[in-house]
C-alpha cells in the first residue's frame, strides 16, 4: 500500500542492523578454520572475516590499501614490494593481543604452504608456485625430508631457496619467475596470506592442522566465536582490528539452513535478514501485487563465475569406445557455430531469474570486471565490439541469430551427412542424482535444444552421477558437454583464456573437459593451436597492460567466432535483502567477497526501488 | 385332547443312528471361502481394498484420459503452477508440466516398486526365516549375520550400490528387497520357533515327513495372518523408504518418478501451492490406509479360530 | 509267557536332556521288554518320564545310553536309512492332546495320509483317497470327514483322527501317550473302545502311557509304574492292583478317583514319601519278586515285599 | 550372570569387528578418487593423487591396510575426520553432536512413551469406543502420511501459527527443539501406543487378570497393579536400544531443522568419503545395536523373573 | 435340606453375541443352593457349567450377558447387576472363585505371596505386615512347606499342583461365602488331584463356605459332593443327592456319563460310550437336546422338551422316561451294578 511508499523516502533515516544473520546450505559448510590449508570458497567465506592478507577490493572489485600501505613493482612485475603498516595485531580468540604483524609472517605463511609435509594436501600451492622463484623447488625439496624433518624446518633454508625476502620488518619483496605484472592481484587470495610464528609455535606444528577456532590467531576484522558444525556460526568484532574508521557489524551470525525455500519461511519470520528467493517463491512474490514483499524484490549482482558450455571433442561411450559420432560432429565449426547462434536461452535464465531474464546472458569466456583498460573500459565490452555482438533489445538474447542458426545447420547436416554422421546428433549431459533442481533446469535446457536446432539435428539425453561429477562423469569421459563457471584465481585474462589452449598441461580446461588434445579432426586442432598462438602472443605482452589485454581480446574474439566453448550464463538471482549489495566487496578474483565491512544495511529491507538506485549509482 | 394323544404316541423308542449322531450340529466348511466371507464383514477394509484397486486401475485410465502424455510433457514457465483447472486437472509443476500425468504416473511406478518389494521380501524373508527358525544349529549363524547386516546403516549400502553399481528401478528394488527380507526373516524365525516344538509336529516326524514340507505344511499356514500383516505393512514403508532414498539422491534414477520424488519435491512449494503435496501425500496416504486396514482384516480372517 | 515274541526291548535305557551344569537325567536304568500284542502300561505322575520313553522309542528323543530293540535290532542311536523307514512305519505314536497334535491348518485328508506321502506308499491318487477313507471308517469316523478342518470335531473325533493318522501306516506297535487324559470323560469310553477293538482286529501291541491307574487297569494287560525316571515296579494289571508293592504304587492306588460315593468317601490316601528309602549304603536293584512281577527296592526292602506276599 | 555378561560382551565384540571389517572393505571398494574433493579433483596431478593417496595409506595392500586399522581400533584411535571438519579428531566431531542428538532424542523418547502408552491405556480402558477409534486412527494417520510431509506440516504450523522457532539452535536450545522434539515424537507416540493398547489387551485376556477380578480387585487396581506392569514387560526390552539409538538421531528431522546432530552426518561423511567419521559411526552403531540388545535383556530379566539368562542370549 | 437357599439361580438364560450371530449357551436353567452344601456340577465339555456359575459373579466375558431370568442372592438379583461396582460388592468377599488352569491363573510377574495378601487386603480389611502374616498362614493352611521362603517366590517357582494350591489360598483368602471350584484339578495328575480335593474339603469346613464344584469327572463327584446336578447343552438335566445320582440316576445322559467310566468297566468288554457330539448351541434346540446322542431315544424327545420329574424331593431329572406315558425302561448295567455293591456294603 502507499504506506509502505512514505516509509520509504525515509530510507536514508533507517537504522543499520548491528547483528547480521544469514545464512549458508549445509553443501557449503564450512570444512577447515585454518586459512593457509583451504581453498574451498566455503572456508574462505569465513576465514576471509577472520584472516587479512595485504589488500583489500572494493565493491568494484578493485586492489585497495589494506595491510600494505604500498605496493608495486618497478620492473614489470618481476619483482613485487609490499609496504606494511605497522599497528595491525594478532589476537587471540577472547581478544587478548598476542603478538604484532610483522614481515616475517608472510614468509611463515608461504613457507608452510610450500612445504609438503605441512600442507599435505596441497591447497594453495598452485599460484606460488607457477608465479614464485624458487616455490617449486622448495617444495619438490621438503617432500624428500622426512615428515619429521619437514615439520622441524627453520626458515633459513626457505629463505634461501624462495624468491621472498623481508628487507625491514614491514617489508615484503617478492621475486617472480618471469614478468607477472598481476602478482598483486594474487595477494587477496588465500596462497599470500600471513600466518604468526607466534601462532604456530604456541599450538605445536602438529596441531596446526586441526586447530580448533578457540586456538587461533586473528588479524581480521572478526573473530570467530563460535562454531557448531551444521548449524550456526558466530562472528564477532575484533577490537584490535587495526582499520578504526570501518563500518563493521558488532556480530555476523550465519546458521545453516536446509534449503532456500526453509530459509524464505525464516526470512518471513524475521530469523535471517537475507534470502535468495527459489524459483516458486519469486514466482508467488512477483505475479502477486498484493504480497507482503511485492516492493521488495531486489536483482543481485551477478556472482563472479562465468559459465560456459565446454564441448568434449573426445567423448567416449559407456564401454570405453570413442564416441565417433558426436567427436566428428563437435568438431564441426558449422555445426558448433549453429549452436551458438541457434540455441535460445531465455527459458533456461527464467529458471533462476523470471523477472529479467535476459541479464543472465554471458556474452563473453572472461568475466565482467575481471581487467579494465586504462580508459577504464571493461575488458569484456572490448570483446563484445569484436565479436560485433549486438546492442540488447530486451527481448531476446544479443548473440541470437536465426536466420543464421538455420543456414549453420543447413551446412553442418550437409558437411556431417557426408562424414557419416547419425542425426540427431546425441548430446549426454549429466546432472547430480537427487538434485531436482539440476533435473529441472537440464530438463528445459533439453527441451530448449528441441525447439530451437530441432530434435532431429541434436538431441540431448541427460544422465545422472551421484556423487562425483569427475570422478563418474568426466575421467571416464562420458560427457558431451558440460556447464561450468569459471571463477577467477588472480587479476589477468590469463587466467581464463590460458584454461583453454592446446597441448598446454596448465589448462585446466583442455585437459580435463574438452580433452581436446585428444582430438584428431586436423581443422578442428588447427583452430586450436591459433587461438593458443593468440593467448601466448598476449601472455608475453608485459609491459603495456592495454596492449596486453587488446591481445587477449583479440584472442577470446576467436574463441567466440569459432565457438569453441559457448558462452552459457551469468547467475543473476533475486532477493529479498536488508544488505545493500552494492556496498559489498566485488572482486572476481580472490576470498573477499563475503568480508562484512563496509556493509550498508538497513533493518527495514531495501525495495527494489532502492536498488534500482544503487545500481544507476554504481554504474555511473 | 388330540394334542395329548399324538403325544402319547410318541412314547415310542425311536431307531438311533449313529450317523447322525456323529454329525450333529456341524457344517459343511471351506477354509478359503470362509476367509473370505470374513473378510468380506470387515466392511472398511472392504472398501479400501475396492477404493485401491480402483486407484490402480485408474492409475491407468488417468494416463490415457488426461490431455497430457507423460512421455510428451513440455515444461513451459508461463504455465508454471497453476492450481487445478479444467485444463491441468491436479495443476502443474513448478516448470508448467501437467501434474495430472505426473502424479498417476509416479502412481504406477510406487505401486509397482512396493508390490515388487513387499512380495520378494516376503519370499526371500519366509524361505529364509522358516530355515533359521527351524533348524536349530542355524539359528546360531543366523542371528549372527542378521545381527552384522543390521548394525550396518542401510544407508550406506545404499550409497555405496548407489555409488558403485548405479540406479534404476531394477537395482532399487533388488536393493530394497536385499536389505527388507531381514526383517521379514527375523520375524518369520520367530514364529517359527514358537510353532517349531509343537506336538503335532512331532506326530510329523514320527511319519518321516521330511523338514520342508514340515515348514510348507505344518508351519506356514499358521503364518499366513501374520506374513500377510506385514506384507501389507510393508508396502507404505517402502514407499516411505523410497521416497526418503530420493530425498538424498540414492532414489531411482531421474526417468522413473515416484510418489517419493513428487513429494520430495513439492516439499519446496507447498505453503504457496498446497495441492502439489495433496495430490501424492492422498495417494500415498491412501495406499498406506489400504494396506493397513486390508492387512489387518485379512490377517484376521486368514486366522481359522475365527471362522465360526 | 517265556515263549511271548519279544517286540520291544529297552536296556538300561537313559536318557538325558542339556548339557553341563543344566544336564538333567530324565530317564534312567529302565528296563523292560514289551510283548508282542499286548498293551504294556507306564503310569506315573507328571514329569515322571514316560512321554521320554516313548518319544525314545520312536526315536523323537535321542538316548543317551542303553539301547532299544525292536524284533531283536537295535533302534536307537545311528541306524540305516532302510531301518529307519521301517521304525517309522512299524511304530507310530498316538498323542495326549488331540487338540494339540493336529495341524489345525491342514485338512484332515492331508493329516490322515501325511505318512503316506512322505513315503510313496501308495499306487494312485486314487489309492491314497481310498486309503483315508478306509482308515477314517476304521476309527469310526464318517468319510466325508476327510475334507474338513480339525476345529471342527470334537475331541474324541480328533483323538480318532490321530489314530486313523497312526493306523494308516500299518504299524505293528503303537506308542499311546496318554492318549484320553485331555479328553471329555464321555469321550474317553469312545476312545479306549476303538483302542481295544484295534489291537483285536491289527494284532497291534501297545505302550499306553497314563497317570490314572483306573483307566489303565481297563485296557493294559502289563503295568509298569515309574516314578521320577526309574521304573519301580511291573507286573501283571490284575496282579498289580491286587498286589501292589513298592509304596509308590500304593499311593497311586489310593489315589485313583472312584465313582462311588460311599466307597470313595471312606477311602484313605496314601502319600508317598520319597525319603522313606534308604539306598546310601544298601544299593536297590531291579528283582523279579514273583513271576512277572518286578519291584525296584534293595533287599531290606524286598525282604519286606515278600513277607507282604506271603500274608 | 557375571560369566554370561562376559560372554555376551565377547561375543558382541566379535560382531562389531566383523562389522567394522565389512564396512571398512565396502569403503575400500570405492574408487580411491572419491578421497578428494571436487576442486582438488581438478587441480590435483595424478603424481599429486598418488602421493596424497600413499600418505593416506590407501595404496597399502587391503591386508596391511585392516591390520593398521585393527591397531589403531586397539589404540582407541580413531583417527581424524577429513572433510566433515577437517583434521579435528574423529572422536571431538562426532562428540558435540552425539549429546545434542540424544538429547533430543531421549527427550522425545520419554514424551512419546509418556504420551504414547497413555494413549495405549486410554485406548485400553476404552476398547472398541470412541476414544479407542481416535487412537487408532491416529497411528493410521501418522503412518499414512509420509514423514516429510507431516514434518512440514509441523514445521508450517510451528513456525506460523505458534510463531516457534523453526530452526534449531545451540543458543536457544529448549524452545528451538520444539518442533524436532514434536516430528521425532509424532511417529513413535503412535507406535508405543499402537503396542501397549496390544500388549494390555492381550494381558486383559489372560486368566490371572480374571482371578485377580474374582477376588474383587477394581478395574483401576487391575490395571495399575497387573495389566500394566506385566504389558510393559515385552515393551521394556526395546526401550534401553530406543534409547541408544536416540544417539542415532534422525536424518530427515534434523536435517529438517538444521539439528547439528548426528543425523545427517553418516550420509555426509560416505558422500564426502570421510572414511574414518564413517568406520567410527559403524563402531558406534555397532556397539549401540549389540549393547541396546543386551541391555534389553537385562532389563527383561529384572521385569520378568520367569526370564533366567542362559547361554542363548536375547534371541527369544 | 429344607433351609432357604442361599442363592436361588431361576430361569436364567445366557447368550454371546458372536460375530453377529446369537449363541445360546445357558437355556432357561435354575439352580438352588444351600448353606453349608457342596454342590457339584457335572456335565461334558462346552455343557455351560462355567458360564453358569461365571454369571454368579458377573465374570462373563464382555460379549456375554444374562438374557433371561433371576440370580438371588442376599435378597438381591445378582441378574440385574450391570456395573462393575455393584459387582465388586458381591466378588470376592461373598463369591469367589478357583479356576481350572493353575498354570495361568497366577500372575507370572508378582510374588506368590503379595497375591495372596492382595486378595486378604481387598476383601478382610487388614493391610500391611498383618496381612501378610495371615498370607503367610494361609500358604501353611493349603500345604505348602516353608511358607517364609515361598512367599518371596514367583510362580514359575511353583510346580503345577502347588500353584493350584496358591489359586485356592487366593480364593479361599477371601472368606467367602461361597467358593465356586471350576475344575480345580483337571490339569493335574490323580495324586496332586486327590490332595487338592481334600485340600478343598478341609477348607471348606473351618471356612464355613458353601462351595459350587464343577468337573466332568465323576469319581471326583463321588469325593466331594453332598449334591449333583448333571448339565447337559445349557441345561441342568437332573440334580439329586450325590447318593441319588450315583445310585439312582434317571436321566439317560447321567446314565450315559457313568457307564462310560473305564472303573467300572468290565475287562475285554466295550465300554458303553456316547456317540456324536453335543448340539450346536448356535441353533434352535428343539425337544430333548440328548436325543440325537441317546440310543433309546423316545420319538418324543425329537418334539418336545421334557419337564422336570420329581422322583424324591431332591432328585429330579429331565427326561420322558418318567413320564407315566413312556415305555418301561431299565437303568443300564453299571448303575445297577453301583447300586448293588452299595447295597451289599451297607
Ligand atoms: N526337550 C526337553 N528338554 C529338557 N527337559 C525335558 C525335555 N522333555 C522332557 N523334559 C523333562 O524330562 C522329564 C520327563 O518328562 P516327560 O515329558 O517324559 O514326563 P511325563 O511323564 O510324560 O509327564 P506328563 O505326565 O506331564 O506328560 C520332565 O521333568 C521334563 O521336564
Ligand atoms: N465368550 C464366549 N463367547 C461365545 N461363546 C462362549 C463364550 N464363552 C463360552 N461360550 C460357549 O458357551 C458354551 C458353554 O461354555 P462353558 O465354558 O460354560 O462350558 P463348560 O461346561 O465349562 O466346558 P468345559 O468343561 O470345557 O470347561 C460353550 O459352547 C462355549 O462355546
Ligand atoms: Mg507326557
Ligand atoms: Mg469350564
Amino acid at each position: 500500500g502507499s504506506g509502505k511508499k512514505e516509509s520509504k523516502g525515509e530510507k536514508g533515516a533507517s537504522e543499520e542492523i548491528k547483528d547480521l544473520v544469514t545464512y549458508e546450505v549445509p553443501q557449503r559448510e564450512m570444512e577447515n578454520v585454518f586459512v593457509l590449508n583451504t581453498e574451498m570458497a566455503a572456508d574462505l567465506n569465513v576465514l576471509c572475516n577472520t584472516n587479512e592478507g595485504f589488500l583489500e577490493t572494493n565493491p568494484k572489485g578493485q586492489l585497495v590499501a589494506g595491510i600494505a600501505k604500498e605496493w608495486g613493482t618497478e620492473d614489470n612485475g618481476l619483482t613485487w614490494t609490499f609496504k606494511m603498516r605497522d599497528d595491525v595485531k594478532w589476537v587471540d580468540q577472547q581478544g587478548n593481543e598476542k603478538a604484532d604483524m610483522v614481515a616475517d609472517d608472510f614468509v611463515t605463511a608461504l613457507e608452510w604452504i610450500l612445504n609438503a609435509h605441512k600442507n599435505d594436501a596441497g591447497n594453495n600451492t598452485s599460484m606460488p608456485i607457477s608465479m614464485i622463484k624458487g616455490a617449486k623447488e622448495y617444495r619438490e625439496y621438503t617432500k624428500s625430508l622426512s615428515a619429521d624433518e619437514a615439520l622441524k624446518l627453520d626458515k633459513s633454508k626457505f629463505l634461501e631457496m624462495v624468491g621472498i625476502e623481508t628487507p625491514d620488518d614491514y617489508t615484503v619483496v617478492y621475486h617472480c619467475i618471469a614478468e607477472t605484472p598481476y602478482f598483486d592481484t594474487v595477494a587477496v587470495c588465500a596462497c599470500l596470506y600471513p600466518i604468526s610464528q607466534g601462532f604456530i609455535d604456541e599450538v605445536g606444528v602438529e596441531n596446526v592442522k586441526s586447530v580448533g577456532i578457540d586456538k587461533l590467531w586473528y588479524n581480521g576484522p572478526y573473530i570467530l566465536t563460535e562454531f557448531i558444525q551444521g548449524n550456526t556460526k558466530t562472528l564477532t568484532k575484533n577490537e584490535s582490528y587495526w582499520d578504526k574508521d570501518c563500518k563493521l557489524f558488532d556480530t555476523v551470525t550465519i546458521k545453516l539452513v536446509e534449503d532456500v525455500t526453509v530459509g524464505y519461511s525464516l526470512y518471513d519470520t524475521g530469523e535471517i535478514d537475507t534470502i535468495d528467493l527459489a524459483e516458486a517463491n519469486l514466482r508467488a512474490i512477483y505475479e502477486d501485487e498484493n504480497n507482503q514483499y511485492h516492493d521488495y524484490l531486489t536483482e543481485k549482482l551477478p556472482n563472479k563465475f562465468s559459465y560456459q558450455m565446454k564441448f568434449n571433442y573426445a567423448k567416449k561411450n559407456e564401454d570405453g569406445s570413442d564416441d565417433t559420432n558426436w567427436n566428428t560432429a563437435i568438431a564441426n565449426e558449422a555445426f558448433r557455430q549453429s549452436i551458438y547462434y541457434g540455441l535460445d536461452l531465455t527459458k533456461t535464465y527464467e529458471r533462476a531469474n523470471m523477472i529479467n531474464p535476459l541479464s543472465c546472458e554471458n556474452t563473453a569466456y572472461t568475466m565482467k570486471g575481471l581487467v579494465y583498460f586504462s580508459d577504464g573500459t571493461d575488458y569484456v565490452d572490448r570483446v563484445e565490439e569484436l565479436i560485433e555482438l549486438p546492442e540488447s533489445n530486451g527481448k531476446k538474447m544479443r548473440r541470437l541469430d536465426k536466420e543464421k542458426a538455420e543456414e549453420l545447420k543447413k551446412q553442418a547436416i550437409e558437411e556431417l551427412s557426408a562424414k557419416g554422421v547419425k542425426f540427431p546428433v546425441e548430446m549426454d549431459y549429466y546432472i547430480p542424482a537427487g538434485s531436482q533442481l539440476a533435473l529441472d533446469s537440464a530438463t528445459v535446457l533439453q527441451e530448449n535444444f528441441a525447439e530451437c536446432l530441432g530434435d532431429d539435428y541434436i538431441k540431448l539425453n541427460i544422465g545422472t552421477y551421484v556423487s562425483s561429477l569427475t570422478q563418474e562423469v568426466i575421467d571416464p569421459s562420458l560427457q558431451s558437454v558440460v556447464m561450468n563457471g569459471w571463477g577467477a584465481d588472480y587479476g589477468d585474462v590469463q587466467n581464463f583464456l590460458g584454461q583453454e589452449t592446446y597441448g598446454e598441461e596448465t589448462a585446466y580446461y583442455s585437459m580435463n573437459y574438452t580433452n581436446i588434445n585428444d582430438a584428431t579432426d586436423p581443422e578442428l586442432i588447427a583452430t586450436w593451436k591459433e587461438f593458443t598462438d593468440l593467448v601466448n602472443k598476449a601472455n608475453a605482452i608485459t609491459g603495456d597492460l592495454d596492449e596486453r589485454y587488446e591481445a587477449y581480446a583479440q584472442a577470446e574474439a576467436y574463441m567466440l567466432k569459432h565457438a569453441m566453448t559457448i558462452p552459457y550464463n551469468l547467475e543473476i538471482s533475486w532477493q529479498l535483502s536488508k544488505i545493500n549489495d552494492y556496498s559489498v566487496s566485488h572482486a572476481i578474483y580472490g576470498m573477499q567477497n563475503a568480508k562484512y565491512k563496509n556493509w550498508e544495511t538497513s533493518v527495514d529491507a531495501y525495495t527494489t526501488e532502492d536498488y534500482e538506485k544503487f545500481a544507476e549509482e554504481f554504474n555511473k | 385332547m388330540g394334542e395329548n394323544e399324538k403325544k402319547d404316541d410318541l412314547f415310542r423308542f425311536v431307531e438311533y443312528s449313529a450317523e447322525k449322531a456323529e454329525r450333529t450340529g456341524y457344517s459343511d466348511y471351506s477354509y478359503w471361502k470362509s476367509v473370505f466371507q470374513n473378510f468380506l464383514k470387515k466392511k472398511s477394509a472392504v472398501v479400501m481394498a475396492i477404493v485401491f484397486f480402483a486407484l490402480v486401475i485408474f492409475s491407468f485410465i488417468a494416463l490415457h484420459i488426461g490431455k497430457y502424455d507423460y512421455a510428451a510433457l513440455k515444461t513451459n514457465s508461463a504455465m508454471a503452477f497453476q492450481s487445478p483447472n479444467g485444463e491441468y486437472w491436479f495443476g502443474t509443476d513448478n516448470l508448467g508440466r501437467d501434474y495430472w500425468c505426473q502424479v498417476w504416473y509416479a502412481a504406477q511406478t510406487s505401486i509397482k516398486l512396493a508390490l515388487i518389494v513387499a512380495l520378494g521380501e516376503c519370499v526371500l524373508g519366509v524361505i529364509i526365516g522358516c530355515i533359521w527358525g527351524y533348524i536349530r544349529s542355524l539359528d546360531r549363524i543366523l542371528t549372527e549375520v542378521y545381527n552384522i547386516i543390521n548394525n550396518v546403516p542401510v544407508i550406506i549400502y545404499m550409497t555405496l550400490i548407489a555409488l558403485l553399481v548405479g540406479q534404476s528401478f531394477t537395482i532399487m528394488c533388488i536393493s530394497l528387497i536385499g536389505f527388507g527380507w531381514l526383517t521379514m526373516a527375523r520375524n518369520v524365525r520367530n514364529l517359527v520357533m514358537m510353532y517349531r516344538d509343537r506336538e503335532y509336529n512331532l506326530a510329523s516326524r514320527c511319519l518321516g515327513t521330511p523338514i520342508w514340507r514340515v515348514l510348507v505344511k505344518n508351519i506356514l499356514p499358521y503364518l499366513i495372518s501374520i506374513i500377510i500383516l506385514r506384507l501389507a505393512l510393508s508396502i507404505p514403508s517402502t514407499i516411505a523408504l523410497e521416497s526418503t532414498l530420493s530425498y538424498l539422491g540414492l532414489g531411482l534414477g531421474i526417468d522413473t518418478p515416484s510418489l517419493g520424488i513428487l513429494l520430495r519435491n513439492a516439499r519446496n512449494y507447498f505453503l504457496e501451492h498446497p495441492y502439489l503435496l495433496i495430490f501424492p501425500a492422498v495417494i500415498v496416504s491412501l495406499i498406506t490406509v489400504t494396506f493397513y486396514l486390508v492387512g489387518n482384516a485379512f490377517s484376521d480372517a486368514a486366522d481359522p479360530r475365527n471362522h465360526v | 509267557m517265556q515263549e511271548k515274541e519279544k517286540l520291544i526291548e529297552l536296556k538300561d535305557l537313559q536318557i538325558t536332556f542339556g548339557t553341563g551344569k543344566k544336564k538333567f537325567v530324565a530317564v534312567d536304568h529302565v528296563n523292560f521288554d514289551i510283548y508282542k500284542g499286548e498293551t504294556f502300561a507306564l503310569v506315573g505322575e507328571s514329569g515322571s518320564g514316560k512321554t521320554t520313553i516313548g518319544r525314545a522309542i520312536t526315536r523323537i528323543n535321542p538316548v543317551s545310553a542303553g539301547e532299544i530293540l525292536f524284533k531283536g535290532r537295535r533302534i536307537s542311536g545311528k541306524i540305516s536309512k532302510e531301518l529307519d523307514l521301517e521304525v517309522i512305519k512299524k511304530c507310530q505314536m498316538i498323542f495326549q492332546d488331540p487338540q494339540a497334535s493336529l495341524n489345525e491348518r491342514a485338512k484332515v485328508d492331508y493329516i490322515i495320509s501325511e505318512g503316506l506321502i512322505n513315503h510313496h506308499l501308495y499306487k494312485d491318487e486314487k489309492d491314497r483317497y481310498n486309503k483315508v477313507q478306509n482308515a477314517l471308517r476304521e476309527v469310526g469316523l464318517l468319510p466325508e470327514f476327510a475334507s474338513r478342518f480339525p476345529h471342527e470335531f470334537s475331541g474324541g473325533q480328533r483323538q480318532r483322527i490321530g489314530i486313523a493318522r497312526a493306523l494308516i501306516m500299518e504299524p505293528e506297535f503303537v506308542v499311546a501317550d496318554e492318549p484320553i487324559s485331555a479328553l471329555d470323560v464321555s469321550i474317553r469310553a469312545q476312545v479306549l473302545n476303538l483302542l481295544n477293538e484295534l489291537k483285536k482286529t491289527k494284532g497291534l501291541t501297545y505302550l499306553f502311557i497314563a497317570h490314572d491307574l483306573s483307566v489303565v487297569r481297563f485296557i493294559s494287560d502289563r503295568i509298569a509304574v515309574i516314578h521320577k525316571g526309574r521304573i519301580v515296579e511291573l507286573a501283571e494289571a490284575e496282579e498289580l492292583f491286587l498286589h501292589p508293592l513298592h509304596p509308590y504304587t500304593k499311593a497311586l492306588l489310593s489315589a485313583v478317583p472312584i465313582p462311588d460315593p460311599e466307597r470313595e468317601k471312606n477311602k484313605e490316601l496314601i502319600v508317598y514319601d520319597p525319603s522313606i528309602h534308604d539306598y546310601s549304603v544298601d544299593q536297590p536293584v531291579w528283582e523279579e519278586i514273583l513271576p512277572g512281577h518286578f519291584v525296584y527296592g534293595n533287599q531290606k526292602e524286598l525282604e519286606g515285599y515278600r513277607r507282604e506276599i506271603e500274608k | 550372570m557375571f560369566k554370561y555378561t562376559i560372554k555376551r560382551l565377547l561375543q558382541s565384540v566379535v560382531t562389531v569387528l566383523i562389522v567394522v571389517t565389512i564396512v571398512f572393505l565396502l569403503m575400500r571398494m570405492l574408487p580411491t578418487d572419491y578421497f578428494f574433493t571436487e576442486d582438488q579433483l581438478m587441480k590435483f596431478t595424478p603424481e599429486q593423487k598418488e602421493e596424497q593417496l600413499q600418505a593416506a595409506g590407501l595404496l597399502d595392500p587391503m591386508p596391511k591396510q585392516l591390520v593398521r586399522y585393527y591397531g589403531q581400533l586397539l589404540k582407541f584411535d580413531f583417527g581424524e575426520s577429513r572433510r566433515i571438519q577437517n583434521g579435528v579428531d574423529v572422536v571431538s566431531v562426532i562428540g558435540d553432536k552425539f549429546t545434542i542428538s540424544m538429547k533430543l532424542g531421549c527427550t522425545a523418547l520419554v514424551i512419546s512413551l509418556f504420551v504414547g502408552i497413555l494413549i495405549g491405556i486410554i485406548q485400553t480402558l476404552n476398547k472398541d469406543r470412541i476414544l479407542d477409534h481416535v487412537g487408532t486412527a491416529y497411528t493410521i494417520f501418522v503412518n499414512a502420511v509420509p514423514s516429510l510431509v507431516s514434518y512440514s506440516l509441523v514445521l508450517a504450523f510451528g513456525s506460523k501459527v505458534l510463531g516457534l522457532p523453526s530452526l534449531y539452535s545451540t543458543r536457544n536450545p529448549s524452545e528451538t527443539s520444539i518442533l524436532p522434539i514434536v516430528c521425532l515424537s509424532l511417529a513413535s507416540i503412535a507406535s508405543y501406543a499402537l503396542w501397549t493398547r496390544r500388549y494390555m489387551v492381550d494381558e486383559l485376556n489372560k486368566d490371572y487378570i480374571k482371578l485377580a477380578r474374582v477376588k474383587g480387585t477394581s478395574s483401576a487396581g487391575i490395571m495399575i497393579k497387573h495389566v500394566f506392569k506385566n504389558a510393559f514387560v515385552p515393551l521394556a526390552q526395546y526401550v534401553p536400544a530406543s534409547f541408544l539409538y536416540t544417539i542415532g538421531g534422525s536424518l530427515l528431522v534434523e536435517r529438517f531443522f538444521s539439528v547439528p546432530g548426528m543425523g545427517p552426518l553418516l550420509t555426509d561423511a560416505i558422500v564426502r568419503y570421510d572414511v574414518n567419521v564413517v568406520q567410527t559411526l559403524v563402531v558406534l552403531y555397532a556397539v549401540l545395536g549389540t549393547l541396546g540388545v543386551f541391555l534389553g535383556d537385562i532389563l527383561m530379566m529384572l521385569l520378568d523373573p520367569r526370564i533366567k539368562l542362559t547361554g542363548k542370549g536375547g534371541t527369544r | 435340606m429344607t433351609k432357604e437357599p442361599i442363592l436361588s439361580a431361576k430361569d436364567v438364560e445366557i447368550q454371546f453375541s458372536l460375530r453377529g450371530r446369537k449363541l445360546t449357551a445357558i437355556r432357561r436353567c435354575s439352580l438352588d443352593l444351600y448353606e453349608g452344601e457342596t454342590l457339584a456340577i457335572v456335565g461334558e465339555s462346552g455343557s455351560g457349567k462355567s458360564v453358569f456359575t461365571k454369571s454368579f459373579l458377573g465374570m462373563l466375558d464382555s460379549n456375554g450377558s444374562i438374557t433371561h431370568g433371576s440370580i438371588m442372592y442376599d435378597g438381591k438379583d445378582l441378574a440385574k447387576y450391570k456395573k462393575e461396582k455393584d459387582w465388586r460388592t458381591i466378588r470376592g468377599k461373598k463369591i469367589s472363585m478357583v479356576m481350572q488352569d493353575p498354570m495361568t491363573s497366577l500372575n507370572p510377574l508378582k510374588k506368590v505371596g503379595k497375591q495372596i495378601q492382595e486378595s486378604i487386603e481387598l476383601n478382610q480389611g487388614i493391610k500391611g505386615a498383618e496381612a501378610k502374616k495371615m498370607a503367610l498362614e494361609m500358604l501353611e493352611k493349603v500345604g505348602i512347606p516353608f511358607p517364609e521362603k515361598r512367599y518371596n517366590q514367583y510362580p514359575h517357582e511353583f510346580s503345577g499342583g502347588m500353584r493350584q494350591r496358591v489359586v485356592i489360598a487366593i480364593a479361599a483368602a477371601c472368606h467367602p461365602d461361597i467358593l465356586i471350584c471350576d475344575e480345580p484339578t483337571t490339569a493335574l495328575d490323580v495324586t496332586i488331584q486327590a490332595q487338592i480335593l481334600n485340600l478343598i474339603r478341609d477348607l471348606q469346613k473351618e471356612l464355613k463356605m458353601t462351595v459350587i464344584y464343577i468337573t466332568h469327572d465323576l469319581g471326583v463327584v463321588a469325593n466331594v459332593a453332598d449334591r449333583v446336578a448333571v448339565m447337559y447343552a445349557g441345561q441342568i438335566v437332573e440334580y439329586g443327592t450325590v447318593n441319588e445320582i450315583f445310585y439312582d440316576a434317571w436321566h439317560p445322559y447321567t446314565w450315559a456319563l457313568l457307564s462310560s467310566l473305564p472303573q467300572l468297566g468290565v475287562k475285554g468288554e466295550p465300554l458303553p460310550t456316547i456317540e456324536g457330539t453335543p448340539p450346536n448351541l448356535f441353533n434352535k434346540i428343539q425337544g430333548d437336546a440328548f436325543a440325537p446322542r441317546n440310543k433309546k431315544a423316545l420319538a418324543i424327545d425329537f418334539e418336545e422338551e421334557p419337564p422336570f420329574f420329581e422322583i424324591t424331593p431332591t432328585h429330579k431329572a429331565k427326561t420322558w422316561y418318567l413320564d407315566p406315558r413312556a415305555p418301561k425302561i431299565e437303568q443300564p448295567e453299571a448303575i445297577k451294578r453301583l447300586r448293588a455293591s452299595m447295597e451289599g456294603r451297607g
